[in-house]
């Protein structure tokens, strides 16, 4: 199995050297790496131009609404534990629109990767400020500069347990798709944010981002929880990037009923049988 | 004995319903069939409630308003429901100052309870041993019912339960001799006691149900909580969203990996989850949602019961789209229609839309036989084994691709909310590829609309006026049909419990009808109207939160009779 | 000149609107009307898109598909799109080693943007000189244009493009002069260009409107953008909410506070606003919701157009209010109709639903005369000091109670989406107070359907088949209206633009109607059944995302003439 | 001016006995100390127990759907900055239903206060988990008990900057009381948590409460960000009381219209006039 197992036929809709082909690339890499074959692996998305990338690798996919990419994915999830589901997912799409889904999905911890495509706008909809764009910056709309505080979501999945969270950037693949792999292997929910230049509706060059971005320091301590929070709630000249946030994670969504009832796909359960039906209604009728 | 009716009326936290319940228990462990429905407001202490008995030897599951009894816990309560008392019923209350216009028992309920326990909560208990006396039960078979009722609460609470049951049937069996007429010989028959919610939910377990996502909302939260309390025994996955939306989205994605899945809520909830059941239309994802109305608009009277969203439901969702609506009439249909709806649902790849109301929902329903073969878990899979090259959306000519689920087999299986080629990737073909699929999703319909109920008719060859009915008023109009039968007029009643696609039917001719709903503006003649070119002459409609019943019909038609 | 109809094809992000919008701009100064629509697909950059040119003497809005000139930025676009130029109409492209078989022009735009500029992203511009050359534009009119469009980028760029449109003027002006009959003579008329987002952003600024949230969704986003841009000339507040539930609410939440408030979106945002829908029906605010109709289901086809949402919007909501629902035909009856939502949603107290589609909100239309006497924003205002002792919901005969606003004065406001009593205030009173409160709201439907506009009746009298439509069909129900007459054959047609409620009209007998609607169902038609008992005999559908045309429905009907 | 201003006839929905009322009286008394008449104030809540209390305090009122109060509000605030608009939620109305219109409105950090009756439950719906459920603590649903992390919107709310964040306990009153004052003369955003047990559906007895809450120490600082953040983040013996983080609100939602058009009532806006119409009608009609 190589990195090509997953190449599809279907032409790209994104403009042509859009840094969401590196991580599509770097996805399809830490795929491969985890030795998972197409039909493991059920990619989720929403709608927008990152909610695209499921058409274009080869495995199952449900490409949903706008903004309900998590609770689909969570569906997904509980009803075939089995399979490797990754929601894909934009800043609009899981901040905006989707923001309560992300902070429950917080609160449930599935065993489920949520990328984020984080463009700071609203690309599919023509350049449109979101919910991370940063004060002052100038969108489609508001021409005039965003006034609004930038959603902060990585601290928010801090402060609710979340076990893994990471934030990467779309150029720099081979580290992305380091993060991607340790993300899908990690138990209980990952959350991957990644640094996604708009080169269409964005205002800064991609050499800014390049200059902007930096690898967490060699000595940093992702267990640590008060390091992390600070490292996502400070601005700095340069953001970092790296795994944010790591730590065992707590119990799984779906677990209680997994060990009462089943931990096979509930497609492979058989309904309840006729005569054990039967009792179970007897008990709603009174005998003396 | 033929009927008896009985009214338990008071605050919420006063515990009628516990009263009800007891006295349901016991009359239809006698072999007796009981209704029992509530009205109550939406709070959870104070406030006026009540809960209705109709007791009956063969099941007659149809409010009525009038009773035989009329148990008052307080003095607002027995304000507020002394006019349905009927001319020579009787009151059950506790004693007032002002002498009391009708036959009536005066029990000190409190503070006989507070004698035994030092607690007015027991109050309600020595009501219900007060009425078990009134209607002729006897001691121990009261024991037997409280005992099955309270026994988990511990040996003090059931002692004392007993003591204060046993303190109230004394003290009515000494003022009830000459007044109270009612026996209820055993009888040797056996009923289903099941609300509509739980026929729901055990219909749902039934049919292979494997997962829910719900959000609360009065008057299904019931179903949810049920499949909640009994995970382990009906094997359905429960989770209580953070919205409706998350719900539908959720169920929609159980669905799509192969579980059959549901969710449940009322009008506010159902608006939520009109975009997801777009969704559904356009992903051929098989999705259950039971839609339990309530007067609307908005919050409006949350605990109250109506049919306002028929045409809602139907029209729900933007695009074009295949659906099934269903509106079971009572329990046991509820049961069967949620097993037809899962199989369809499957079939058919397409949401279905179950509707109840707060009185199908809630009210407990006596029923004498559920057929498990009538209706049974049918399965619509295909075997991955005999596909070559698998495309999720294959054009079909009935337009019902082979849907196999992700991760099943080798095959991928993707689904998509853009208009989408076959295999479920995003499509801007608009000369071939996105008019057939919009076409083959509509083309279901054809067989779809095979495969409706035909609506019920009962004794219309011979009627004159003929009730024309959706829904939970099914049993009230033919309440309505046995009345108007023993004035000597000739009724007959024709009802729709599956209603879109609506079935190929024509209407007799030269009849009254009338068309009986629970709402205002007639959504059921707008809908017969715009499908058949028919029109009912007449509208009974009722909208003010409480449910036709016989009477109610019987009072609009006076003028016709 | 009569009719010139120019094509321009090309991917995402080579410009072909602005070499359409250059174009338009260009023949209205000259004085002739341009209708210019787009069909494009849902990506920033590649695909197919078209932009379409009508320049006619008189105001024709309905979209035609053939060209006289087909502008082709790339060879796929120009395989794609070939098929609609006319027999006798003229290619304009880059060279191409196959032989054209047709007229053409040849011009390598890319090579003489790149030889110009070191950029091929003045290509279009190239483009655009040579098609004003083709058309017979002089330099100094194109100039003009490109310095007003193009001024606030900064000289270099201007002159850059200036360079590039000579550069492609010249080029074309020398293969053109044989075969390019086109001449525009100045005219003495001038239109107003605005789309239909556009019409709606000024309507509802002229209409007293302050208070815009919305979230983006083609085809509805420009309203909003408009304003936000405009924000200081037209003094409306615009907030991009979180989501669609968000925008609908703070609009209402403004209603109530006494700004005229709306918000705008598209099918998937508008299902997210039902349940807001039936609150602003509950709590009696005004509220205008523009639903931009794209084709469904879900996401759909999201860039396209469809009218496949009138039964939703007319059926949106949980629970029976009152509500409109209007759909304009074009650009200026959008101007109108929002004036006219606003003064009806403040003066009924009810929401208000504007359904346009992307052919009407996105295309631009040619306008002789806006005027602003016709409709006019009347304030339904109640003057506090008037009033003694406040009840929001007072119970009136034709069901509108007086509204003020919280702060206003020292009167109380309240609004409750629970029923509520006069006051707004949680009623469970069942007797009196709720089913009085649902008949208020329900009794201001006697009041608006007596101020609903017929439909517009064209050619009818002499008529003998007919055309029903709705909306943005109308101008292409006109074109073929027309084609008819050329051939001989009288055609009428009868216009709906207000939907919901449907006003009081006899359809005329002895015709043969056709329904031409774009959508798979045939929706109007449904509901004109439900009506007036009324069926048209045939319907005219479409439903691939592309606009009826005249020349559609011309060949619908062939086989009837 | 007394508390009594604010009395009004309506009959309680409440349990006899419930802190709601608790809640309820600090609120006319804040009200009151902050010398507010009835016609100048503006209550705002979605549908649930603690959503009803509009109904009991002689004022404006806008009693909205579920979980959408705050969009309602924001509305209203921005129609009439004059009025003090104040939003009474419920834990599930503010953070399930309506979890991301809170998250959203820490963005926008409109002037507006939202108190939120948290009783760890949904009360009037009889009894469920609400996302604010303690892990293990059973509820009507789950009968079982709740697995989910619980939601900590404080802590959200202080990650995003909100200018005031408070909790209070509906049973000391006084204290209370002072928090909804300092809330609503505080500029921007503020956020009080309250305490609220619930007598009926909850399972621990007030005395419980009252032994486990603690008033924040007297040397506590407010303007420290970390250790407010560590004080709602760390689960202690005793949940302290008070304001618990508190700053200079940065710009105000709406402010930006507010300058460039107008800062009076938006239904005192005259619409444009006629000529001004024409004028702008104009720009869109071509001439030479
Ligand atoms: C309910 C709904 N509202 C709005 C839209 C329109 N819409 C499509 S994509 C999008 C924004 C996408 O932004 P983001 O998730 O950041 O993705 P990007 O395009 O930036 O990758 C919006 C608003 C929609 N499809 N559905
Ligand atoms: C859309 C919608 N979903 C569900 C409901 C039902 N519902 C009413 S109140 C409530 C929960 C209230 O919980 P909370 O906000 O904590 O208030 P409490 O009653 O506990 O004070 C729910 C789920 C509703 N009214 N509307
Ligand atoms: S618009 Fe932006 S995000 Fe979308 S494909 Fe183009 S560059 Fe990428
Ligand atoms: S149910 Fe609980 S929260 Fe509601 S009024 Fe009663 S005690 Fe208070
Ligand atoms: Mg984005
Ligand atoms: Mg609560």
């Amino acid at each position: 199995m190589d990195m090509s197992t997953y190449d599809n036929q279907v032409v790209s809709q994104w403009c042509p050297g859009c840094p969401n082909f590196g991580i599509l690339q770097a996805l399809k890499k830490a795929l491969t790496a985890l030795h998972k074959s197409p039909e493991q692996v059920c990619l989720v998305s929403g709608i927008g131009q990152a909610a695209k990338l499921p058409h274009y690798l080869h495995c199952n996919f449900f490409n949903g609404l706008h903004g309900r990419a998590i609770p689909v994915a969570t569906g997904i999830h509980v009803a075939n534990p089995d399979l490797t589901t990754i929601v894909v997912t934009g800043d609009g799409d899981c901040y905006g629109e989707g923001g309560n889904h992300f902070l429950h999905a917080l609160r449930r911890n599935p065993n489920l990767t949520i990328i984020v495509h984080n463009n700071e706008l609203y690309a599919l909809t023509k350049g449109q400020a979101s919910p991370t764009t940063q004060p002052r910056d100038k969108r489609t709309m508001p021409v005039q500069g965003v006034i609004n505080t930038p959603i902060n979501m990585l601290a928010v999945a801090m402060i609710h347990d979340c076990p893994f969270v990471a934030r990467g950037y779309a150029g720099e693949i081979d580290h992305l798709t380091d993060i991607l792999v340790k993300a899908v292997r990690h138990r209980g929910l990952s959350v991957v944010e990644i640094i996604q230049p708009c080169i269409t509706w964005g205002n800064k060059p991609l050499t800014w981002y390049q200059e902007h971005i930096v690898y967490l320091e060699s000595d940093y301590d992702a267990g640590n929880l008060t390091a992390a929070l600070s490292t996502v709630m400070n601005v700095r000249e340069k953001t970092p990037i790296g795994i944010l946030y790591q730590k065992a994670s707590r119990s799984l969504f779906a677990q209680r009923y997994q060990k009462l009832v089943s931990g096979r796909p509930l497609s492979e359960l058989k309904p309840i049988d006729r005569g054990a039906m039967e009792r179970i209604l007897e008990e709603f009728r009174s005998t003396t | 004995m033929n009927n008896l009716d009985i009214l338990i009326a008071g605050a919420a936290g006063e515990g009628i319903q516990s009263i009800g319940d007891i006295l349901a228990d016991i009359v239809s462990q006698k072999g007796y069939a009981v209704f029992a429905w509530q009205e109550y407001e939406s709070r959870i202490r104070g406030g006026h409630n009540s809960y209705r008995l109709r007791i009956t030897p063969k099941p007659l599951n149809a409010p009525l308003f009038e009773a035989d009894i009329l148990v008052s816990l307080n003095q607002d309560s027995e304000n507020k429901y002394r006019r349905y008392l009927k001319p020579d019923g009787i009151l059950l209350s506790q004693p007032t100052e002002k002498k009391a216009a009708r036959k009536s028992i005066h029990i000190p309920f409190v503070r006989i309870a507070k004698e035994i326990s030092g607690n007015k909560i027991f109050a309600n208990t020595v009501a219900a041993g007060a009425l078990a006396a009134m209607i002729g039960i006897d001691l121990a078979a009261l024991n037997v019912v409280i005992r099955q009722r309270l026994g988990a609460k511990g040996q003090d609470i059931l002692q004392t339960n007993f003591k204060a049951a046993l303190a109230g049937y004394q003290a009515a069996e000494r003022q009830c001799k000459d007044i109270c007429p009612w026996k209820l010989p055993d009888r040797d028959e056996h009923f289903f006691k099941l609300t509509g919610n739980e026929a729901i939910a055990l219909g749902a377990a039934y049919a292979g149900c494997r997962f829910l996502s719900a959000y609360p909302m009065t008057p299904s939260t019931e179903i949810m909580a049920f499949l909640e309390r009994r995970e382990q025994q009906l094997g359905v996955f429960v989770e209580q969203a953070e919205d409706e939306i998350a719900a539908v989205n959720m169920a929609i994605g159980a669905g799509f990996a192969g579980a059959r899945a549901m969710t449940a809520t009322s009008g506010g909830g159902f608006a939520l989850m009109v975009e997801g059941i777009s969704l559904a239309g356009m992903t051929e994802t098989p999705v259950v949602i039971v839609l339990g109305q309530r007067p609307g608009p908005a919050t409006g009277l949350p605990t109250r019961t109506a049919q306002g969203d028929l045409l809602f439901a139907i029209n729900a969702g933007h695009g074009e789209f295949p659906r099934l609506v269903f509106a079971p009439c009572d329990a046991q249909d509820a049961f069967y229609k949620t097993v037809r709806a899962f199989n369809l649902a499957e079939e058919f790849q397409i949401p279905v839309i179950i509707l109840t109301d707060q009185l199908l929902a809630e009210s407990r329903f006596s029923i004498k036989d559920i057929d498990l073969d009538r209706f049974t878990p049918i399965s619509h899979r295909v075997d991955p084994e005999t596909i070559d090259s698998y495309k999720r959306y294959a054009l079909q000519e009935d337009g019902i691709s082979p849907r196999l689920f992700p991760g099943q087999s080798r095959h991928l299986v993707a689904a998509d909310s853009d208009e989408h080629d076959e295999y479920g990737h995003i499509t801007e073909d608009l000369q071939h590829t996105a008019p057939a699929m919009l076409t083959k999703r509509l083309d279901k319909y054809q067989s779809i609309r095979t495969r409706i109920q035909s609506p019920e008719q009962i004794g219309v060859p011979d009627a004159d006026m003929v009730f024309v009915g959706w829904g939970s008023t099914r049993n009230a109009i033919l309440d309505a049909v046995d009345s108007a039968a023993s004035l000597g007029i000739n009724t007959g009643m024709i009802h729709f419990s599956e209603l879109w696609p609506l079935p190929k039917y024509d209407f007799p001719s030269s009849k009254r009808f009338f068309a009986v709903e629970n709402n205002a503006t007639g959504q059921l003649s707008s809908l017969l109207k715009m499908q058949y070119d028919f029109q009912p002459a007449e509208q009974i409609l009722r909208y003010d939160g409480l449910p036709v019943s016989g009477p109610f019909i019987m009072e609009a038609i006076r003028k016709w009779i």
